[in-house]
């Protein structure tokens, strides 16, 4: 019985630390720029599907994870500075509208120069699972969730600690002070598109393993992000990880104990309570505006 | 007309207004004045409804209305401009001033969708107040003008049109001279001179001592959420914990 | 003459013109495809553009009617307009009872909570195969009403184009009026309309439930007319896709509905040639009109006109 | 007083558009080194849209800006900072959900990080009520303490030309009097000062050279006193 | 004037995996025909729209290819949603059409235009459950994907049972997209009595599905798989974990293994190499589901020596002994798609390859 509940809370951290990694980079850009970026599933999807191929084309695999996360910050920058900069004074929706166009080529480029193929990339520590009390894990998993937890130790001191962190979150709040004071707000929402980028390659390559990637990877783990991020209150690394964890977990218990049919369904309500007592997320700030 | 009671509000730690009391009559105008951050705008927050008192009364005309949402007092007759202006950016400045006459015109969605002739009629009609109300307030060359284009000031008075929009019997202006020169000041307090004489009770707030002094007939000093003294222009004025809190020496 | 008056009539002249110069029934099916979508939109705006309110699950009251309209007339032998009508009230009542909790978020938080409503809609549509046919779909009949049957492209067009016509007449009357200003004010500044005595929260249940219902009718005509329905038309990609025509024709412009539903029902067909590109010439168009018409087409597109007219 | 230093902020036919609306129409202006400027003018007169032109937040259609001599017509805002123009924006702007002490730090952003603490601390003493409420949001100030805010974070920068757009807005009287005491003894420390108020009485008490804006252009200029008395002025601006 | 042939496939969206061998193949197999000579004298003109794996677009695009491009027979549906979608149309306008999706309620009941190459889910399901009864299973934990092929899958699975004999001890899904499924089969492994386990879906989630299952150490139970993962790609994601696995496919598959007398050894090896030669990839039993489609079409045209529909369709109807990649079709008045249970063939996974069972 306990075997049970343990593997089923396994199943959903595992899913959840990669739910949690998706959500920091929509975080990111989010704080920078007050846009939900629809594209950040893409930069997951390249992470994954580079290092694959690469490691599949008999590159060494650091090396392959190295040059995986190099090119998709390198997507992740060009994206900023062709289609997102010549726009910046537009509203959000339209910034909103544009990084759905943008995924929509990565996907569509992506598909047509490495194919539709599915791809595995080789564990990092092997594939023995590890058991423990009856349940059991695979070593990835534990990648997952330890390398979740440093990246969003290394956020939470950037924004935290930093000027150039705050800078990038007072970019957000009010672009024009944020230029009366010197702050170059073009290459901080270029830094951030950036970062987003590089940290969604991070967790592609970290999942890959565990859940193949193909051209389309980056859907699924994209709204998943998006929603992890959301119920987080977009605040954070603590809300992404605390968001994350819950729908992960929340996905396999109902998949567990309820009925895996309605295991996408479900979280979504348990959110939509939630966001009903806690309307601006788990740890989202309630807005400060004043009349 | 309105009475508040032992009204305090706090923010965490924060004790924004703390036991204020006072007492508003018919047809008056009143000003409370007092220090940055002395709790005024939390005070008309509450009074209109937009906080939930931590506890007290707001008794409007007898009933006590604290607590109660701003749609709802702006039925009772109650009506404000804001210190952050909250102008509708996205429609033109005479539609922000219809939005103000809302109350009076028919709410049914059918009758809107369908166009019914009532509607269209008292539309129209409303169209030519709001035309004269920013004429009233001083922004009549703004009645093409779409609200994002207008200067600061001119925006405040777009404020009290739309205010005045709703046929108020209370009205209350946060920093109704915020922005305007001396001389725009004189016509904002002859404008206000003219709404109260026309039966509207009127609640101020505001830094600018000469329209203060030159208007109210009855004036609230706040210090620190409390209430520091009461009573007339000239009373105010002489009270030496209100020189050293707010006025200073030159006042 | 009212720009918006005007609009009408230009509309009303188009779409009278159209099957005159439309060469055989294939471009009436494009044009058809496009005055449904045109209607879900234009309600759809309603509440994004103009109340401000976004929904990310609009797609889930469309397939809520197509699937009433499916279910009831199949299953159950009901005429179709019952059935209609049926799936409009189930679906105003649903989004009655779920408008007051869900439209006090606000923004991402909102996006998202109706995005999982959506999610929930399209996935109990899935599951419950039993009804809806499951993932394969389910067929529908041809649309009735006593005993006359709207038979082929001519007729369905002159169905759709009316639909068209009434449901923008009453967008456009509904947002020159008081309602309409109420909406604007609270996409405006929500404490402004309050102290202003909108009951905001009535406004907001209200417009989310009327454009649930345009859904969900525009939704049981479409699965009558394309005869066949499948969960993808509740699904999140086609809420996405709904949200992109407002955004693209115009947040706040009822034209500008039309004009992206055109734009964006009109592309994939105009982009199959481009085979395996489609979808990479499609995210390219889309960035470059928001890139260079920011405000979506009408409004930018009228932006320049007056710039001209006067400068 | 310093009449005779080159200009330290030169404006040369500087005209701005709002899409179609031109806003300013051929303004020049001569800031020198040390000087006290104000500009006054009815609402929507432009002195906001010149400020914003100023600090490189506003398109500029024509003319030029020189800041000691360099032309900046086309820098970007934040080089601008760098250069010295630090600008207390109308509205305040400060960063709503950030501490006080977080927007104190972002004002000195373009400086090096040595000096901030002690710069903070003169603030604190300059507005003590800042120091007082530092760890909390600025967005839950009242609108004077907002202003404050806003006044601090643009001095943290060190300004050689410092921009102000009616810094007495909803300010109490006490304090009103307190910022002119303040912007005067900062002219006095050498910074350079372009001032814009509604409060044309305070500010051309204090200013070594006055402006007067109307619908986007320069309509007089001389001396703070001597606009003090002109009967043009004093009808339009001064309520007398 | 060139034999127009039509089709509608999900080149893209999440069938794409699907859609788009059968798009290369047509492709690929209409410019050998005409590099042959073509069909009755005339060229063959491939006229082909992506419906994104939404139904709704194949309803449109085959109006479009039945009014604006006029096309002679129509290929495609991807999908079944995307294949009924379709049916209405093609019916109304007397289009010969064949399908490429799975669903036996394509072809039963029976409808006059409308055939199909695939084998049925339900022939899936009665070749898995011929094979469990030969290793004495009876209770059986099905593991079915939300996406229509698992569905309708799981339906049939359910339908043929009790004709073997079988009984469902568990019944759980999964979504196409999931990542994780250790979930479900925790609970199938608590289940008392399951001798074996029986997954259908299509593309990754299978591949999933058998990771989880071997980390979960679940090799006790023996899995099958359905004709959903018929490829190379299933075992190179599956690794150690697919061993032992068995299921259904079409002889493709195992071209190389194929005895020499085997009817199918020649065109699917063939197939086999002319796909891997141009593509560079492995073909996979889907896009033999398309050459067998087309193949079919020009046999009827052949055989009815025009490409009036009428007659089209009713040589199609005709079809005997047709030797396809798929299986060899028998087709009648009664059965739109001529195939039966031989077109199976039960195989193995060992030592990382494919084993034909006998
Ligand atoms: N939402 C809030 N959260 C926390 N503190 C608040 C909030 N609203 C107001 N305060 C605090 O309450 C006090 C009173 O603020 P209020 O805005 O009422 O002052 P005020 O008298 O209007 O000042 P001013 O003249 O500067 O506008 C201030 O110290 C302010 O920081
Ligand atoms: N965003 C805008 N779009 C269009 N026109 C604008 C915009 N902002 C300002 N204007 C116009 O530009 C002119 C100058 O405005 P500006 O804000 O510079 O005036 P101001 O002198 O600062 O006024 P105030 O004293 O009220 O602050 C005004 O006529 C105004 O209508
Ligand atoms: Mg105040
Ligand atoms: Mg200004």
């Amino acid at each position: 019985m306990f075997a049970q509940f343990l593997q089923f809370l396994f199943s959903g951290v595992t899913v959840g630390s990669a739910y949690a990694l998706a959500a920091l980079g929509f975080t990111i850009i989010y704080n920078t720029s007050g846009v939900i970026n629809f594209a950040q599933g893409e930069f997951i999807m390249l992470g994954g599907m580079l290092a694959a191929l690469m490691a599949g084309a008999g590159i060494p695999l650091p090396l392959a994870i190295i040059g995986a996360i190099l090119i998709t910050a390198m997507v992740g920058l060009v994206m900023e500075k062709t289609v997102i900069e010549p726009a910046q004074n537009a509203q959000v929706v339209t910034l909103i509208i544009i990084t759905i166009g943008a995924s929509l080529v990565v996907r569509g480029l992506v598909q047509i120069w490495l194919g539709k193929g599915t791809h595995a990339l080789a564990p990092f520590s092997g594939d023995t699972p590890i058991t423990l009390l009856g349940a059991t894990l695979l070593p990835q998993s534990l990648w997952v969730l330890g390398v979740t937890l440093a990246t969003v130790g290394a956020l939470g001191w950037f924004f935290g600690r930093t000027l150039l962190g705050k800078a990038m979150l007072a970019t957000s709040h009010n672009k024009l002070a944020a230029q009366l004071v010197g702050i170059p707000t073009g290459r901080i929402l270029l830094l951030s598109f950036g970062l987003a980028a590089l940290l969604g390659a991070v967790g592609g390559i970290l999942v890959a393993p565990i859940t193949y990637t193909s051209y389309d990877a980056g859907i699924m783990l994209g709204l998943k992000g998006f929603v992890a991020a959301v119920l987080g209150g977009l605040g954070g690394g603590a809300g992404a990880i605390a968001g994350g964890l819950i729908l992960g977990v929340a996905e396999s218990m109902t998949a567990g104990y309820i009925s895996s049919a309605y295991k996408d369904a479900v979280p979504f309500v348990l959110i939509l309570l939630i966001l009903f007592f806690k309307p601006a997320g788990l740890f989202g700030k309630k807005s400060t505006e004043r009349v | 007309m309105l009475t508040i009671q032992n009204l305090s509000k706090s923010f965490g730690g924060v004790h924004a207004v703390q036991d204020v009391s006072f007492t508003v009559k018919e047809g008056s105008i009143h000003a409370v004045i007092g220090p940055n951050g002395a709790g005024k705008t939390t005070l008309f927050n509450l009074v209109t409804g937009v906080y939930t008192p931590t506890s007290g009364q707001v008794v409007l005309r007898g009933e006590n209305v604290a607590g109660m949402s701003p749609d709802l007092l702006a039925r009772r007759g109650m009506s404000r401009t804001f210190q952050n202006l909250q102008v509708c950016m996205n429609m033109s400045a005479i539609e922000n001033v219809m939005v103000g006459a809302h109350l009076r015109l028919n709410q049914n969605l059918f009758a809107s969708m369908l166009r019914l002739p009532s509607v269209r009629k008292a539309d129209a009609a409303c169209r030519d107040e709001a035309a004269r109300l920013m004429e009233f307030a001083g922004v009549g060359k703004y009645v093409d003008a779409h609200a994002s284009q207008m200067p600061y000031g001119a925006l405040k008075r777009l404020e009290i049109a739309r205010a005045l929009a709703a046929q108020p019997k209370v009205l209350l202006l946060d920093e109704p001279a915020a922005g305007l020169n001396h001389t725009e000041t004189g016509e904002i307090e002859a404008l206000i001179r003219k709404v109260a004489q026309s039966g509207v009770t009127v609640v101020l707030v505001e830094h600018d001592m000469k329209l203060v002094m030159n208007l109210s007939d009855h004036i609230l000093v706040l210090d620190y959420g409390k209430k520091l003294a009461e009573g007339t222009a000239a009373e105010v004025r002489a009270n030496p914990a209100v020189v050293a809190a707010y006025l200073g020496a030159a006042a | 003459m009212k720009t918006s008056t005007r609009g009408l009539l230009i509309l009303a002249v188009v779409l009278a013109v159209l099957p005159l110069l439309l060469p055989n029934s294939y471009y009436f099916d494009v044009a058809i495809r496009i005055a449904l979508n045109a209607v879900v939109v234009v309600g759809l705006n309603l509440l994004m553009g103009y109340t401000g309110q976004i929904s990310l699950g609009h797609a889930g009251f469309f397939g809520l009617g197509a699937y009433a309209s499916a279910v009831l007339t199949a299953n159950y032998n009901w005429p179709p307009f019952a059935a209609l009508a049926a799936g409009a009230a189930a679906t105003g009542l649903l989004a009655f009872v779920l408008a007051r909790p869900v439209l006090k978020l606000k923004g991402h938080t909102l996006a998202m909570a109706t995005l999982g409503l959506g999610i929930i809609i399209s996935i109990a549509i899935n599951n419950e195969g039993q009804w809806t046919g499951g993932p394969d779909g389910i067929a529908v009949g041809a649309l009735s009403a006593f005993g006359i049957e709207v038979a082929g492209e001519k007729q369905w067009y002159a169905v759709a184009a009316v639909l068209l016509l009434a449901v923008t007449w009453l967008a456009l009357n509904l947002i020159d009026s008081p309602v309409g200003r109420a909406l604007q004010a609270i996409h405006g500044s929500e404490v402004a309309s309050r102290v202003a005595g909108i009951d905001t929260t009535r406004y907001k249940v209200r417009v989310f439930v009327l454009s649930a219902v345009v859904a969900s009718i525009a939704g049981s005509i479409s699965a009558h007319y394309v005869g066949f329905i499948t969960p993808n038309m509740a699904g999140f990609f086609h809420s996405i896709e709904l949200v992109t025509m407002v955004v693209v024709g115009g947040m706040a412009s009822v034209f500008g509905s039309i004009l992206g539903a055109a734009l964006l029902t009109l592309l994939p067909q105009l982009l199959s040639a481009f085979e395996g590109w489609e979808v990479v010439v499609f995210g390219a168009i889309l960035m470059a009109t928001m890139i260079f018409l920011p405000r979506g087409l009408v409004p930018s597109v009228g932006l320049m006109f007056s710039a001209r007219k006067r400068g | 007083m310093n009449n005779q230093s080159e200009p330290l902020l030169e404006i040369r036919g500087l005209t701005s558009h709002y899409g179609r609306i031109q806003a300013l129409h051929g303004i020049d202006i001569d800031v020198r080194r040390g000087q006290l400027v104000a500009l006054v003018g009815a609402n929507g007169a432009g002195k906001t849209t010149l400020l914003r032109a100023i600090s490189g937040v506003q398109p500029v259609s024509g003319g030029t800006i020189r800041l000691a001599g360099a032309d900046i017509t086309r820098a970007s805002a934040d080089q601008r900072v760098r250069a010295g123009i630090c600008q207390v924006p109308e509205g305040r702007q400060v960063f709503g959900p950030m501490s006080i002490e977080d927007n104190l730090k972002l004002g000195a952003f373009t400086r090096p990080k040595g000096e901030t603490a002690e710069q903070m601390e003169r603030m604190y003493a300059l507005f003590p009520v800042l120091k007082e409420k530092r760890l909390l949001p600025a967005g839950t100030l009242s609108g004077g303490q907002q202003q404050m805010l806003a006044m601090a974070r643009a001095l943290m920068g060190k300004p050689s030309v410092l921009l102000l757009d009616e810094p007495s807005m909803g300010l109490a009287p006490l304090l009103i009097a307190e910022i002119f005491r303040t912007v005067a003894s900062l002219r006095d420390q050498g910074i350079t000062i372009f001032l814009v108020e509604q409060n044309a009485h305070a500010a051309l008490a204090i200013a070594d050279v006055g402006y007067v804006i109307e619908t986007g252009a320069i309509t007089l200029s001389g001396p703070g006193p001597e606009l003090l008395d002109n009967e043009q002025v004093q009808s339009a601006y001064l309520g007398m | 004037q060139n034999i127009k042939i039509g089709s509608v496939l999900s080149v893209s969206g999440p069938a794409a995996f699907l859609g788009d061998p059968e798009l290369k193949t047509l492709q690929m197999a209409v410019e050998k025909v005409n590099a042959d000579g073509g069909v009755l004298g005339r060229k063959l003109e491939l006229v082909h729209y992506d419906d994104g794996s939404d139904a709704g677009k194949a309803n449109g695009f085959t109006k479009r290819l039945i009014e604006s491009d006029k096309v002679d027979v129509l290929i495609g549906g991807t999908t079944t949603g995307a294949t009924m979608a379709m049916a209405p149309l093609v019916d109304k306008a007397s289009m010969p059409f064949i399908s490429l999706a799975g669903a036996v309620v394509i072809i039963d009941p029976v409808k006059k235009w409308v055939f199909k190459t695939p084998h049925t889910d339900r022939m899936a399901a009665e070749k898995v459950f011929e094979d469990m009864k030969k290793r004495g299973i009876t209770k059986v934990a099905l593991l079915s994907e939300t996406s229509g092929f698992g569905a309708s899958g799981r339906k049939e699975t359910q339908a043929v049972a009790a004709k073997y004999g079988i009984t469902l001890v568990a019944d759980e899904t999964y979504g196409p997209k999931d990542t994780d499924v250790t979930a479900q089969l925790t609970r199938i492994k608590g289940t008392a009595g399951v001798q074996a386990l029986f997954v259908f879906g299509l593309g990754q989630g299978p591949a999933v599905v058998t990771k989880n299952y071997g980390q979960l150490g679940m090799t006790a139970i023996p899995l099958y798989q359905s004709h959903g993962v018929a490829s190379d790609e299933y075992i190179k994601l599956s690794g150690k974990a697919a061993e032992g696995v068995r299921l259904p496919t079409p002889a493709l598959l195992i071209a190389n293994v194929l005895p020499a007398g085997d009817p199918q050894k020649n065109i699917v090896t063939n197939y086999d190499k002319t796909y891997k030669d141009r593509y560079k990839v492995d073909p996979s039993t889907f896009g033999g589901y398309a050459l067998d489609a087309l193949n079919l079409a020009i046999d009827a045209m052949k055989r009815a020596g025009s490409t009036d529909r009428e007659k089209v369709r009713n040589a199609l109807e005709q079809t005997k002994g047709f030797v396809g990649t798929t299986g060899v079709f028998n087709m009648s008045a009664g059965d739109h798609m001529g195939l039966d249970l031989s077109a199976f063939r039960m195989v193995e996974v060992k030592n990382g390859d494919w084993q034909l069972l006998k």
